[in-house]
C-alpha cells in the first residue's frame, strides 16, 4: 500500500518532470564494493530516478544474464552477507529518496526465515520484494507475511503466460507488475515493438496496478514506448555495464543519453 | 506404498520437500509437460513403447550378476549386482534420457539441452538426440570439461554442441543453472532433460518413473536367482536418480533395508564432501527449482562440495530420498574417497567388473556391511554404471604412474599447439 | 551344413585349410584340449552353463536394433546391428573367453596366458581370470601396449600380468608367438586362451562354436524383428571369430549372403592393408599354428599388414572361412580407412552407436551396399564392439584437435617425469 | 640312410677322439652375416664337429627363444632370403668334413613347395632337416619326398610325450631323433639329471636311431651326461651367445671350455 501510493505520487509528477516513464535500476549489492554501489546510487538520485532494485547476491542466480551472474559471484567471493544488504538498504533509505525494493532468490529468504527476512527488510525501510524464482503457487505464506507488513510482493507477468494465468497472477498483483518483455534472462536488449506492446496491453486487461517493463532497457526510444504503453522503464544490466566501462563519467553520460 | 498419490497432499511435493521453483515465463512450459507426463504415464502403451525401446536399442534387461568371489572372501552375505554398466552408453542415465526423447516426440519439440557433471548424463542425451534426430546442446562446467574430455568428445561426434560453463564453480550445479538461462529463451522448441531426479515437479516424478525400470527388474531377477528378497538394497547417490530407480523395487518390502550410499569425499566438514543426509553439514533450502536438503551456508549461499566421483558431487538431493529418509524408509550413509577406490579395486580383481567411481559408493558401503552379515542374506548394489569411460580420474584416483607415462609420451607425439 | 563334421575329411580340416602345426611337445596339452572340448560339446549341460554364465555376466542375449535413420539416409535396404558391443567389456571377444573359461575349470587348470592386439582380447581374459581365480599374463605387442594404454590399464587393475613383447613388428602376431613360448614351457598348468578362429585345432573349431552364441541369438531376432531372413549379413574379420560366430546362424539360409570385411588400410598393396582375401596380395602358408592364407612374401616370411584398427591388423584368417570362400559361401571385401572412419561418423550421428573401428568395417561395407538394395530388403551388421574404449586411436582417426589440446594440458599437470 | 651311415660312422671313432657323445652345433644363416657364419663354421670344424643345423631365418619363430629370435629378425632385416641359405649351404657342405641339415619353419618349405624345397636341399649336399612346428601327423608328404632323396627327417621326442606317442614318431625317426630335455624354448640352460636321464631312458625304448640331446647343453659335464645316457649333444644358442661377446676367440675359448 505504501508503495502503491508513492508510484501513484510520482506517477502525477511525470509530466512536470518531463520524463515519459518512471525509472526503476538496479544494483547488485557489494558488487563491485559497497562504496561503489553508493556512489551510483548518488547519480541515480541525481537523475531522478524513482524507484531501485538492490539485489542480494546468491550463488546460483538461475535467471540472471551474465553480467549479473558475475556481478552475484563475485559479491559472494568478496564477502558479502545477508546482514550486509540490509545495513547497506538501511543507509540507502534514510539518504535517498527514492523507494527501494529487495531483489533476490528465494533460498536466500527461506534460510532467514520468510518473516524474520520480511521484518527486516520492513525495517531497513524496503518497499517491497521480486523474487524471480518463486512463482506465485509456493508464495502463500511469504505473500501473506508481506501483508501484514505492508509490503508488496512484486508479482512478474510473461510473454508466454496464458490468460488465465495472467489473471491468476493478477490476483496477487501489488505496487507493481513487473512485466518481462521477452523470454530470457536479464541482460540483452529488447526490440521494443508491437509484440511487446500487444503483451502489456494483455497484461492491462488482467490488473490496474501499475506495470514496470523490464528487461534490456537501454536507450531513451524504450522509455519513450514504455511511457507509451506502461509506467516504470527498469534499467538493469545498461547502467552498470556504463558503471564497468568508466564509474561516475560513464553512468552520468548514459543517464544523460538515456533520459535526454 | 505409492510415492506420486498426491490426493492427499500437495502435487509435486513429498512431505514437505520438491515443488516448483520456476521463473513465471517457464509456467506454462512446466504445466505442458506435467500434462504430458501425465498422459504419458496414464497410457500403458507408453511404457510397453519405453520398454521396447529400451529392450532394442539398450539391451535391457539388464542382469543381475552373484558375486560369488566377494562373498566369499568377505565372508558374510550374498552379493549380487544389478548391472545398469551394461546398458548402451555405460550407465543408468540412458533410462531417464530415452523415456524424456519420447516425451519430446510427444510434444513435438524439436531441440534438447541437458546439464551434465561426469559426462554421463550428456553423453546419454547426445545420444537420444542422435537417435531421435532433435538438435541437442550439453551444458558443462568447465571445471568438469577439462576433467571428462573423453564424454565430450563422444558428445561432440554423436553432433551435439558442448559448452562449457565459466559460472560459479564451474561444476554440475552451475551448469543446470545455464540450462535453466537456455530454457527461459527457448522454451518453444526445446525441452529441458534433466538428468537426475532432482529439479522443480514433475521432474523428480519423472525420472523416477522412468528409472523405476531397474527395480522393477531387479526384483524379479533377484528372486528368481535366489529365492528370497533382498534383505539389504545399495545404491548411491548424487541426484539421487540410480537408487530412487532400485529403491521403488522394494518399496512395500518392509523387510528389505535400503540405503542410499553418499559421497563422504575427505569426510565430514563443511565444504569436504558432498553428503546432504549422512553427514550434518547440510540444510533445507529452495534451489535449482526444488525444495530439499542442500549443502550450503546460513545466507542459504551453496558450499563448495567435494567427490572423487563427479557424478555425486552435487549441492542438492532428490526430495522424493529426504521424505522416505525422515520416514525411516531409507537409511543414508557417506563413504570416504578411499574406502571407494578400496572397493573399487576389490571388485575389480576379484569379479572382473569395473563400477565407475559414484557405483563404487555403493560398493564400499555394502562391503562394510555384508561382511558382518549371515551368509544366507542377500545384498543387492546397484551398479549404476561402469568406470571404464572415467579412466583419467580413475587413473589419477588410484595414481596410476603407468598411465601418467603414456600421457606424457602421447602429449610429446602430439608437439606443441 | 555343419562344418564341423570331418567324418568325409580330416579332423580339423576346412578344405585343405586348418590343421594343427604345433611343436611336438604340446601334441599331448592339444589332444587333452580336444577331448575336453569335444566331451564338452557333446554335453548339453555345459552349453546350458556356458548360456546362464554369458546371460548373468554379460548381458546376453544382446539386442539387435533397427537402425531406422542411417536406412532412411541411405534409402535402400533396412539395416539392422547385432549388438555386441552391449556385452560386458564391451566386445564379443568375451563370449569366446568365458568358454574356454569354463573349459579351463574342466581341465584343472590355474593359469590362463593370452595374446592381444587391440586389447579387447587381453581386456576380456583379465576379466575372465579374475572371475574364475586363475593366474593370467597377457602377452602384447610393444607397439600395441604403447598405443592402447588404457587396455592395459585396466587389464593390471583386474589382476593380469601384462608382458610387452619386443619382437618381430611388436603387434599381434608376435604377442602370438609369444603366447606359444610360454605355452610350451607351463603347459601343465596353462591354457592358451587363443582370442580369435585361428591358431592350430581345435581353435578355430571351439572358439567358433562358443561364438555361435551370436548368430543363433540373431537369426532369431531378425525374424522376429523383421518376419524375414537378412538378405545379407556383414562382419569385420580379423581373425575371424566374429564374423564365423554371426554367420554361423545363416549358414543354411542359402538366400542370405555373408560378407566378411577386411582391413584395406591405404587401399591394395602389399604392407598398405591386411586384407587376405579381398585383395589379391596374400597366399597360402602354415604359421601361427594353422594351414590358412597369410600376407607373406616369397620365402613364407611375413609382411607388415597395416590397419585404423588394431583388432584387423593380422596377418592369417580363419581357415573356416578361407573354405567358405573358396566355396562362395561367403564372399570378402576390403574397406579403406578412410571409408571406414567416414562410417563410424555417420552411425554416430545418425544413430547414437559408436562401432569399434573394427565394427565400423563392417558399416561401412554395408553402407555401400544397402544403398543399392531395394527397402524391403533387410542386410544385418555385426556391430561386434564399442568404440569408446579406443578414444585414443579414433580421436586420432579424425584427427581431433581438442583432445590433442586436452593431452597436453593433462601431461603439463602431471609434470616430468 | 646316407646319414645314419655317417652317424655310426663317427660314433665308431668317439673312443679314439676322447669325445664322451658326438657334438651338433647350430648356426643362424646370415646372422650376424654370412662372414660371420662361415668363421663360426671353421672353429666348429677344428673343434671336430659332427653335424651343423644351419638354421633358414623366419619370420615366426615361435619355438624358439630370445636369442634366436633376435637372429632370425635380424637376418631377415639383413635382406637374407631362403636362396641365399642354399647357396651358403652348398659352399659349407663342399668346405667341410661336418654333415649338414636345415634346421627351419614349415612355412619355409611350404611356401617353396616341398619337393622344390628338399630337392634343393639335396643338391645343397643337405642331409636331413629338422622342423620344429610340423607334427609327424602334418608331415607325411615332406617325409615321403625324403625317402625318395634320401634325405632324414629328424623327429622331436618330448618328455610331454605318451609311450604310444613315442611309438608313433619312433615310425618316422631317421637320421637320428632329437630328444627335447625339457619343456620351453631354445636357450635357457637345462639341468643334467635324471629325470632327462629317464626321459632318454624312455626314448630308447621306442627307437634304435641313435639319440640327440638338446635344449641348454653349454658345459663340459652335460657332454658326459649325454654321452653317458645317448648319442649327439646339441650346442645352440650357448655358442651364438659366445660369438656374440667375442667372435673368433670367445668361440675358441667356449669349444675349449666344453670338449676339454
Ligand atoms: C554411473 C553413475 N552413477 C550414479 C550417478 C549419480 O546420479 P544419480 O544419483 O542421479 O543416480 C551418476 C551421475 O552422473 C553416474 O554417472
Ligand atoms: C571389436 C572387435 N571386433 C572385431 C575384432 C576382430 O577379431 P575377429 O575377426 O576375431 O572377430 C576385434 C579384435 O580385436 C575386436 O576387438
Amino acid at each position: 500500500m505504501a508503495l502503491n501510493k508513492y508510484i501513484t505520487e510520482q506517477q502525477a509528477t511525470l509530466a512536470e518532470r518531463k520524463r515519459p516513464a518512471m525509472i526503476m535500476t538496479h544494483v547488485v549489492c557489494g558488487y563491485p564494493s559497497f562504496e561503489d554501489n553508493w556512489k551510483e546510487l548518488e547519480i541515480m538520485q541525481e537523475f531522478g530516478v524513482d524507484l531501485v532494485e538492490l539485489q542480494f547476491p546468491f550463488s546460483e542466480p538461475s535467471a540472471d544474464g551474465p553480467l549479473f551472474v558475475k556481478a552475484n559471484q563475485e559479491a559472494i567471493e568478496n564477502g558479502v552477507r545477508v546482514q550486509d544488504c540490509f545495513e547497506f538498504m538501511a543507509k540507502v533509505t534514510k539518504e535517498f529518496s527514492f523507494k527501494v525494493v529487495m531483489m533476490g532468490y528465494f533460498n536466500t529468504i527461506f534460510k532467514t526465515g520468510q518473516r524474520a527476512f520480511l521484518q527486516q527488510l520492513k525495517d531497513a525501510g524496503g518497499h517491497g520484494f521480486i523474487v524471480p524464482d518463486l512463482p506465485i503457487d509456493e508464495a502463500q505464506e511469504l505473500h501473506a507475511i508481506a501483508k501484514e507488513l505492508d509490503l508488496s510482493p512484486i508479482v512478474l507477468m510473461t510473454p508466454t503466460n496464458t490468460d488465465a494465468r495472467l489473471a491468476e497472477l493478477a490476483k496477487s498483483a501489488d505496487g507493481f507488475v513487473y512485466t518481462v518483455a521477452r523470454k530470457g534472462v536479464t541482460g540483452s536488449n529488447t526490440n521494443m515493438n508491437e509484440e511487446v506492446a500487444g503483451f502489456i496491453a494483455r497484461c492491462k486487461q488482467f490488473t490496474e496496478v501499475p506495470l514496470a517493463v523490464g528487461f534490456g532497457v537501454s536507450h531513451a526510444d524504450d522509455i519513450a514506448f514504455i511511457g507509451q504503453h506502461a509506467d516504470i522503464a527498469v534499467i538493469g544490466t545498461a547502467a552498470l555495464k556504463a558503471w564497468e566501462q568508466g564509474q561516475e563519467t560513464a553512468l552520468r553520460q548514459f543517464f544523460t543519453a538515456l533520459l535526454k | 506404498m505409492d510415492l506420486f498419490n498426491f490426493t492427499d497432499g500437495r502435487e509435486g511435493y513429498y512431505g514437505e520437500y520438491g515443488g516448483t521453483f520456476l521463473p513465471e515465463i517457464l509456467h506454462s512450459t512446466i504445466e505442458q509437460l506435467k500434462t504430458e507426463f501425465r498422459k504419458a504415464k496414464d497410457d500403458p502403451s507408453f511404457w510397453q513403447e519405453f520398454i521396447e525401446l529400451m529392450q532394442s536399442y539398450s539391451g535391457r534387461p539388464t542382469p543381475v550378476t552373484h558375486l560369488a568371489n566377494l562373498s566369499k572372501k568377505l565372508g558374510g552375505a550374498q552379493i549380487y549386482i544389478k548391472r545398469e554398466d551394461l546398458n548402451h552408453t555405460g550407465s543408468h542415465k540412458i533410462n531417464n534420457v530415452m523415456g524424456q526423447g519420447l516425451l519430446v516426440k510427444r510434444m513435438g519439440k524439436t531441440r534438447v539441452i541437458a546439464e551434465t557433471g561426469a559426462g554421463q548424463h550428456g553423453y546419454a542425451t547426445a545420444t537420444m538426440a542422435a537417435r531421435f534426430g532433435f538438435d541437442s546442446k550439453i551444458y558443462m562446467g568447465a571445471v568438469d570439461v577439462a576433467r571428462q574430455r573423453p564424454n565430450v568428445f563422444w558428445m561432440e561426434n554423436m553432433g551435439s554442441e558442448v559448452v562449457a560453463v565459466t559460472d560459479g564453480q564451474q561444476t554440475l550445479k552451475d551448469a543446470i543453472n545455464e540450462c535453466l538461462r537456455d530454457w527461459v529463451t527457448n522454451m518453444d522448441t526445446t525441452h529441458y532433460v534433466l538428468g537426475t531426479a532432482c529439479g522443480p515437479h514433475p521432474f523428480p516424478e519423472m525420472v523416477s518413473w522412468f528409472q523405476s525400470i531397474i527395480g522393477r527388474e531387479a526384483r524379479e531377477q533377484v528372486l528368481a536367482a535366489t529365492g528370497q528378497l533382498p534383505n539389504r538394497v545399495f545404491a548411491c547417490v548424487g541426484g539421487g536418480s540410480n537408487a530412487i530407480g532400485l529403491f521403488q523395487g522394494f518399496m512395500d518390502d518392509q523387510d528389505t533395508q535400503l540405503i542410499g550410499c553418499e559421497a563422504g569425499g575427505f569426510g565430514p566438514g563443511k565444504g569436504n564432501h558432498a553428503a546432504r543426509l549422512a553427514y550434518k553439514d547440510a540444510s533445507v533450502g529452495v534451489a535449482q527449482g526444488m525444495k530439499t536438503y542442500f549443502l550450503q551456508n546460513d545466507d542459504g549461499n551453496m558450499l563448495h562440495t567435494h567427490s572423487v566421483a563427479a557424478g555425486l558431487d552435487y549441492i542438492g538431493v532428490n526430495p522424493i530420498l529426504v521424505h522416505l529418509w525422515e520416514n525411516n524408509r531409507v537409511r543414508f550413509e557417506a563413504v570416504t574417497d578411499e574406502q571407494v577406490t578400496e572397493a573399487l579395486k576389490l571388485a575389480m580383481r576379484t569379479e572382473g567388473v569395473i563400477p565407475a567411481l559414484e557405483s563404487s559408493h555403493g560398493f564400499a558401503q555394502a562391503i562394510l556391511e555384508a561382511e558382518q552379515m549371515s551368509k544366507d542374506e542377500v545384498v543387492l548394489i546397484n551398479m549404476s554404471g561402469r568406470g571404464d569411460k572415467d579412466i583419467f580420474t580413475i587413473a589419477d584416483a588410484l595414481g596410476d604412474e603407468h598411465w601418467k607415462t603414456f600421457i606424457r609420451q602421447k602429449a610429446e607425439e602430439y608437439g606443441p599447439e
